[in-house]
């Protein structure tokens, strides 16, 4: 069955525009310039999600893949070079290559028929066991953003876990940039960050920089609602957690690394990062002294005073904000050692 | 015939490896050391001789120590061929050790405890060959020897002896991983079962091109055996030192591979198989009588002593696997007689060797002329060995040899007369002028003919011993044809 | 073909996947590697999305009317959507440590490119 | 309390871990215990489990209590203990353990003023590695992929120099593989609509001819071997391993490719089924040759490398062929072969790693011309080593001689020849290089006993190195010796029912 609405249309020209974002993003040769067009790829993307019914999915793309991914890039890149040296020759090799992808993309079409429908309701993966959640979420937790429910609590061991993912990027990016460069400053004359005055560029905008003074708040507080609220409109405590982390980012970039670094040394930070999956396991581990599974945060209500549903959304809420309070972090520690190339002191 | 569960085998197999963690103890008091080594061989001569009147009457002791796969367990049994090829190891390991002492301390040699030790530890697997109950087992000592006798071969560590034992394991180990490893889990694939039994393992009817492919595979995979092409790892190892030429190159290694093929041929495949299918007989008998043959013409031309007991080794093995292969009473008597008559033969031979360069510096047959004069109890004992090897009475080897005639007569393979005789003839041609010109030529090398002295009495009183062992064995061969006959009797129905 | 355009996401999917693997093997600059490895993490979350996808839905959040009684049919499927916010967050964890590997190569060889970088590493 | 093991033995590390960032900041000293005691836990929580599902089958564990729903199928995420892999749980938190007991000097001394985080994230390895090997849920199993393998690439940097550049193509060929493996997934799941590996087991059809759910199988696979780097996709490995420190390869070397084995039989036999295997009659020779190309390409590159860490490296990628052979044989021994196989190769690769970490950290390197007298500085270090070589070679009672008695015999069943010649070539080219190694160790210096000759000073590697790899020597040793034991309790009821009547 094809389907008729008008918004089909304008999917396969998203779907199309995301494919020649994702050339072009390929083969341009600045790196600065891909990486931008990146974001934009990312952006697309989001709108397709959306189209489909992925709200949830399309606000974490928009704040992790098209905010915080291409910020990433962009810091990289600014820490070393943004111009791709050309070199001759190995057409053959990446000829060879492009057929064994070819194959591997026929292959994989040739299980095209067999596929159910695209947006067909009744197709195994939407009759399967995905009813029971639409169904019961009300009744199991009162939570009725199904994504929230599904999330932390049907399928709360992947976000834990997930969430761990996280944590592991930051303390891994900090082994791996930091610890190291941390000795060789010595050969540096010392600054104290916190007492240098913020040096500013005079190159920067002062447009730019007041009005991300007057954002930031703004976007802190909606952030923090969408943590709070995420039971029940989108969001939740990744998507508020990269939200916030971006906020700070954006002072960062807007000022200076330093301006930042005056608020956040490093120990507090990566202390946090920690603290943030700590509560989600603790809240998982509480679980279990009062008597349930792991994570069956139903089982709190013998501490809590409401019944097993209830302590279950608010077993959610918890492990959101242990969620938020570790992407939050992470994503800050991440940006600063990729912006200071591990040094701490200053960058973009 | 009873079959009696017996700790006895392991105390054995056990009895030197204690000596080895001892010999390693002790290293720092050398007369500590190797008393611990004659306390153990004679402990362990007297546990295989309290099992030898039982045995003799039929009885098999058996033990198993546990189940490592389905229906394959670390198992041993001895009968009496296990319990003779054990007695002769053992026996010959005392003789042995007191001429490694006699050798090695006036050179205040290096690492005699690790060569000691090392060899303790050889002497264990060979013993736990010889009572293994399965192939499994077999193969697990097999190995065991294989790298424990390296360092021996190794001892010098110069670069002739590097060599030499790069050869020494890549063709035993080679072999016996690509080999029979392989042919064994087939045969466990197959059969089910690795234990050696009267009649074999194979259900009737099992096809015949599998049994030839897995014959081959085993001949070739018990590479101590030297059948060729995979013999050339012993004249290789003769860069080890004499004694461990003497007792391993001449007993221990080499008759194991032979043993391994005798279990092989008899509790694997089965004497009537081999008897009823003339291919397989045919193949065994072929590639021995090759050997044979070409190992004697080989020997002839052999300038170095060692070499050239080497490759008179070569040759005497494959009468064994040739007597075998003749699948009668008499051809397996023979063989297995052979095991001993040739081990005290050659022992005899490489202990001479040892002491005539250690009292001459002579390594050439070239360099031997009108010696004889000048070490006549250690040309003495050779001549003796000499005799025993080629089969002339009164010396052990002419009673094997003439089973193993007897043999060649009744089967089918009636060419195998021909080549036993020819191969006799062989060994007296490169053992009796040698012996005739150190008596009787006048000194080719008039420096070494002049400092030339008999060797110390620690090098020459065991070659003597085994010399005179050679002669005994010819009057009490009626008591070892008992073990040969229990043998055959267990093994063969008709 | 009627299929295949029925399909039409899956064969962007496909597409998508193609351009992320070829970048990641095929490309010598180490971050465009990266940006390839991003593409073919969002193909795939894309997959999932369409499979999940069902015409006429709603977002998967429940109207105060439908909390008794939620019509399946039209509120989206949830399950594919957390599977993939997974994915995102892997995704961008891998692409932070994939970056600040590359930044550290960068400082050691002065160059983001593969064969300049290993011809170094020979010397 | 028994009810609860299942998870005991992931959260175990993963609390670990957790703390361990806390301390690395306030109380650096602390960081080290916390680890070792979480990874105890776990180790004695599979051990005991290994008891339990013996004896009363397999253990299903609900998180979050979302399994018993009245449901046709699981809801939430479960995890499951049965014969398949409490054994490789016991292995990988036993292994763990015992390499970090192993590693604080090696740590101390290679890692000086870096090691903050690298015990945390040496612990989320091991997370990643113990929730592969137990998760009930091929989603879920991807999240735990992706933790060992971040928790990898970071560890392997910490090799500084070269080991940025084999981390980064770490990084790129891991996440091939895990996206691969997620797609794989996606196809599976478009056809049936669920993520549990029981349910799937129970609707997947043995006999089906759905394209989608071939490819999905086709695309996991690849995914898997890229993570195990079965030959061609094993180019990551020997860099990746060689050049990181001693201390994360030593973890790293026996227990990744492992797991990711694991991974390959869960989906296998599990999820898809033997039929399934048996009916894909164009896959499994090719398979096969794969699996044979793997050990020989592993041979004879090993034989080429003048490295220590590098021959062990291609041994890992050999070693490998042996176990996707033996489980792509689908009969009983040779199935039997490989997972056995899985639990004695990360023994011997562990004990291997060991003994080359104890090498590495008295001569400061392991290229074989700087091994002369070796032999004589460190003759215990070097005695295990040549055990475990002999092992490897396959010298009974080793445990190595059983695995690949099991392969042998499978491969002999289905007539699979090449696959016997490629056991064999494999043990002789291991043989080759342990006498050259003794050659080069032993033989090549004047001997010290001998008199005028230098006496080579002792220079054993630290008590606390040296015990653990002893420790592991001997358990090679005792593995094989309990073989019939682990065959015939547990890895009978692992292997696919139809197989064992």
């Amino acid at each position: 069955m094809m389907p008729s609405l008008p918004i089909w249309q304008f999917d396969v020209l998203l779907l199309v525009l995301v494919v020649l974002f994702a050339v072009v993003a390929l083969s341009i040769r600045n790196l600065m310039g891909a990486a931008v067009v990146f974001g934009a790829y990312s952006f697309m993307m989001c709108l397709i999600w959306a189209g489909m019914g992925a709200v949830d999915v399309a606000f974490t793309e928009a704040a992790v893949g098209a905010g915080v991914s291409t910020v990433f890039i962009v810091s990289t890149i600014y820490n070393t070079s943004a111009t791709m040296r050309s070199r001759p020759g190995g057409m053959a090799f990446k000829l060879f290559i492009g057929v064994v992808v070819t194959l591997a993309g026929v292959f994989l079409l040739s299980a095209l028929p067999d596929f159910p429908d695209w947006g067909d309701p009744n197709s195994p993966a939407n009759a399967t066991v995905a009813p029971y959640y639409i169904e019961n979420s009300i009744r199991d937790t009162h939570v009725p953003n199904l994504v929230t429910s599904v999330l932390a609590d049907y399928r709360g061991f992947d976000t834990l876990l997930e969430t761990i993912v996280v944590f592991i990027a930051c303390i891994a990016i900090y082994s791996i940039l930091r610890i190291e460069t941390a000795k060789s400053k010595t050969d540096e004359p010392e600054e104290d960050i916190a007492t240098a005055p913020p040096s500013y560029d005079p190159s920067d905008s002062l447009i730019v920089r007041q009005a991300s003074r007057f954002m930031v708040p703004f976007m802190q507080l909606f952030a923090l609602y969408v943590i709070a609220h995420g039971h029940y409109s989108p969001g939740g405590g990744f998507q508020g957690g990269v939200i916030l982390g971006a906020s700070l980012i954006l002072l960062a970039i807007s000022f200076d690394l330093k301006f930042l670094l005056r608020q956040w040394r490093e120990k507090p930070l990566m202390l946090l990062v920690a603290s943030g999956v700590c509560l989600y396991a603790t809240v998982g581990l509480a679980c279990m002294f009062t008597g349930g599974n792991y994570l069956d945060y139903g089982s709190l209500d013998s501490v809590l005073p409401n019944d097993r549903a209830m302590a279950r959304s608010h077993g959610i809420l918890l492990v959101e904000i242990g969620v938020g309070i570790t992407v939050m972090f992470s994503m800050l520690a991440i940006h600063i050692n990729l912006a200071s190339n591990g040094r701490f002191d200053r960058g973009l | 015939m009873d079959t009696i569960h017996s700790f006895t085998p392991v105390w054995v197999i056990l009895t030197s490896s204690v000596a080895a963690l001892l010999i390693a103890l002790l290293g720092r008091w050398p007369n500590l050391r190797e008393s611990c080594i004659f306390v153990a061989a004679v402990i362990k001569l007297g546990l295989l001789l309290s099992l030898a009147p039982g045995v003799l009457d039929g009885d098999l002791y058996e033990f198993e120590v546990m189940e490592l796969l389905p229906n394959v367990s670390l198992a041993f049994r001895v009968d009496a061929l296990g319990l003779l090829f054990a007695l002769v190891s053992v026996s010959l390991w005392i003789p042995t050790t007191i001429f490694s002492m006699g050798l090695l301390r006036p050179l205040k040699s290096h690492a005699q405890t690790r060569f000691f030790f090392c060899f303790a530890i050889a002497i264990s697997s060979a013993v736990g060959v010889a009572f293994s109950a399965n192939l499994f087992t077999l193969f697990l000592f097999y190995e065991a020897l294989s790298l424990s006798t390296y360092p021996l071969v190794t001892h010098h560590q110069d670069d002739d002896a590097i060599k030499g034992g790069r050869k020494y394991l890549t063709y035993l180990l080679g072999t016996s991983v690509a080999l029979a490893l392989p042919a064994m889990i087939i045969v466990y694939q197959k059969t089910g079962s690795l234990d050696f039994a009267n009649g074999g393992v194979f259900a009737d009817g099992t096809s015949t091109t599998l049994l030839v492919v897995l014959l081959v595979m085993f001949l070739f995979g018990f590479a101590k055996a030297g059948l060729m092409p995979f013999h050339t790892w012993l004249p290789g190892a003769m860069v080890a030192p004499a004694p461990v030429s003497a007792l391993l190159h001449a007993v221990a290694v080499v008759k194991v591979g032979v043993f391994s093929i005798i279990r092989v041929l008899t509790g694997i495949f089965g004497v009537d198989l081999l008897a009823n299918t003339p291919s397989l007989s045919t193949i065994v008998c072929v590639l021995a009588g090759i050997t044979l043959i070409v190992a004697s013409l080989i020997a002839l031309t052999q300038d170095n002593i060692k070499s050239r007991l080497a490759y008179s080794t070569i040759g005497q093995l494959s009468y064994i696997i040739l007597g075998i292969g003749l699948a009668t009473k008499s051809g397996i008597a023979g063989a297995t007689l052979h095991i001993p008559m040739h081990a005290f033969g050659k022992i005899t031979l490489f202990l001479c060797a040892g002491a005539i360069y250690q009292a001459c510096g002579a390594k050439c047959i070239s360099q031997m002329h009108g010696m004889g004069r000048k070490i006549p109890l250690t040309m003495t004992a050779f001549f003796i060995g000499s005799l025993c090897v080629i089969g002339l009475p009164p010396t052990g080897g002419f009673v094997s040899k003439w089973y193993l005639l007897t043999g060649s007569l009744n089967s089918g393979q009636q060419w195998a007369f021909a080549v036993f005789l020819t191969s006799s003839l062989l060994n007296a041609a490169y053992f009796l002028p040698f012996v005739y010109k150190a008596f009787f030529s006048s000194p080719s090398d008039e420096a070494k003919w002049e400092s030339a002295k008999e060797p110390p009495l620690l090098t020459v009183v065991p070659a003597l011993i085994t010399a005179m062992g050679c002669v005994l064995l010819f009057f009490f061969s009626g008591k070892l044809y008992q073990f040969a006959d229990k043998f055959v009797e267990l093994y063969v129905s008709k | 073909m009627e299929n295949l355009i029925a399909n039409f996401n899956y064969v962007i999917v496909v597409i998508l996947m193609m351009i992320g693997l070829w970048s990641m093997l095929a490309q010598k600059n180490l971050i465009k590697k990266c940006i390839g490895m991003a593409i073919l993490q969002t193909g795939i979350i894309l997959f999932f999305i369409s499979i999940g996808a069902k015409n006429n839905a709603l977002i998967p959040i429940l109207t105060e009317a439908a909390y008794s009684d939620p019509d399946v049919a039209t509120v989206a499927n949830p399950l594919t959507q957390i599977l993939m916010l997974t994915a995102i967050v892997v995704g961008v964890a891998t692409l932070g440590v994939g970056l600040g590997l590359a930044q550290k190569i960068y400082h050691q060889h002065s160059s983001f490119d593969e064969d300049e970088i290993l011809e170094n590493q020979r010397k | 309390m028994t009810g609860q093991l299942p998870i005991i033995v992931i959260l175990g590390p993963l609390l670990a871990a957790i703390l361990a960032a806390f301390t690395a900041w306030l109380r650096p000293k602390l960081s080290y215990p916390l680890v070792v005691l979480g990874l105890a836990i776990s180790f004695t929580a599979a051990l005991k489990l290994v008891f339990i599902v013996a004896d009363e089958g397999a253990k299903i564990y609900w998180l979050g209590n979302w399994g018993n729903q009245n449901h046709e199928f699981v809801v939430g995420i479960q995890i499951t203990v049965d014969n398949l892999n409490t054994l490789l749980l016991t292995t990988v938190s036993g292994i763990a353990l015992l390499t970090a007991l192993y590693a604080k000097r090696l740590v101390e001394t290679e890692l000086a003023g870096r090691q903050r985080y690298f015990y945390a994230l040496l612990s989320l390895l091991v997370t990643g590695l113990l929730g592969i090997s137990i998760t009930g849920d091929i989603f879920n199993l991807y999240v735990f992929l992706e933790i060992a393998a971040l928790s990898s690439y970071a560890l392997i940097a910490y090799g500084k120099g070269r080991a940025y550049m084999a981390s980064f193509n770490y990084l790129i060929m891991g996440t091939m593989g895990a996206c691969l493996y997620l797609l794989g997934v996606g196809f599976v799941f478009i056809k049936h609509g669920t993520l549990n590996i029981d349910n799937l087991s129970g609707i997947i059809p043995t006999l089906d001819p759905s394209q989608a759910l071939f490819v999905g199988f086709v695309l996991i696979l690849l995914g898997v071997w890229v993570k195990m780097a079965f030959f061609p996709f094993h180019g990551w490995l020997p860099n990746a391993y060689t050049h990181a420190p001693t201390a994360s390869a030593a973890v790293l070397a026996p227990l990744a490719t492992k797991v990711a084995v694991y991974a390959m039989l869960r989906i296998m036999f599990t999820v898809y089924s033997l039929d399934y295997i048996n009916g894909l009659t164009g896959i499994q020779p090719i398979v096969l040759y794969l699996s044979t190309a793997a050990i020989v390409m592993g041979s004879f590159f090993s034989l080429t490398q003048t490295n220590l860490k590098m021959i062990a490296c291609y041994f890992i990628i050999s070693e490998i062929g042996y176990m996707v052979g033996g489980a792509w044989l689908a009969n009983r021994p040779g199935l039997t072969g490989a997972m056995y196989h899985l639990v004695a190769d990360a023994a011997m690769t562990s004990a291997l790693f060991m003994a080359i970490g104890c090498i590495v950290y008295r001569l400061g390197q392991a290229q074989l011309d700087d091994l002369k007298g070796v032999f004589f500085k460190m003759p215990v270090t070097m005695a295990a080593f040549v055990v475990t070589m002999a092992a490897l070679i396959g010298v009974p009672p080793t445990c190595g001689f059983f695995s690949k008695w099991y392969l042998i015999q499978g491969a002999a069943e289905a007539g699979v020849w090449h696959f016997v010649a490629a056991l064999l070539l494999s043990s002789l080219v291991k043989a080759i290089i342990l006498f050259r190694i003794i050659e080069i160790g032993y033989n090549r210096v004047a001997h010290p006993a001998i008199e005028g000759n230098p006496a080579i000073p002792r220079n054993e590697a630290p008590l606390s190195m040296l015990i653990p790899t002893v420790a592991m020597t001997l358990g090679l040793i005792a593995l094989g010796l309990a073989t019939n034991t682990l065959v015939n309790t547990i890895i009978v009821n692992a292997v696919p029912a139809a197989l064992t009547q």
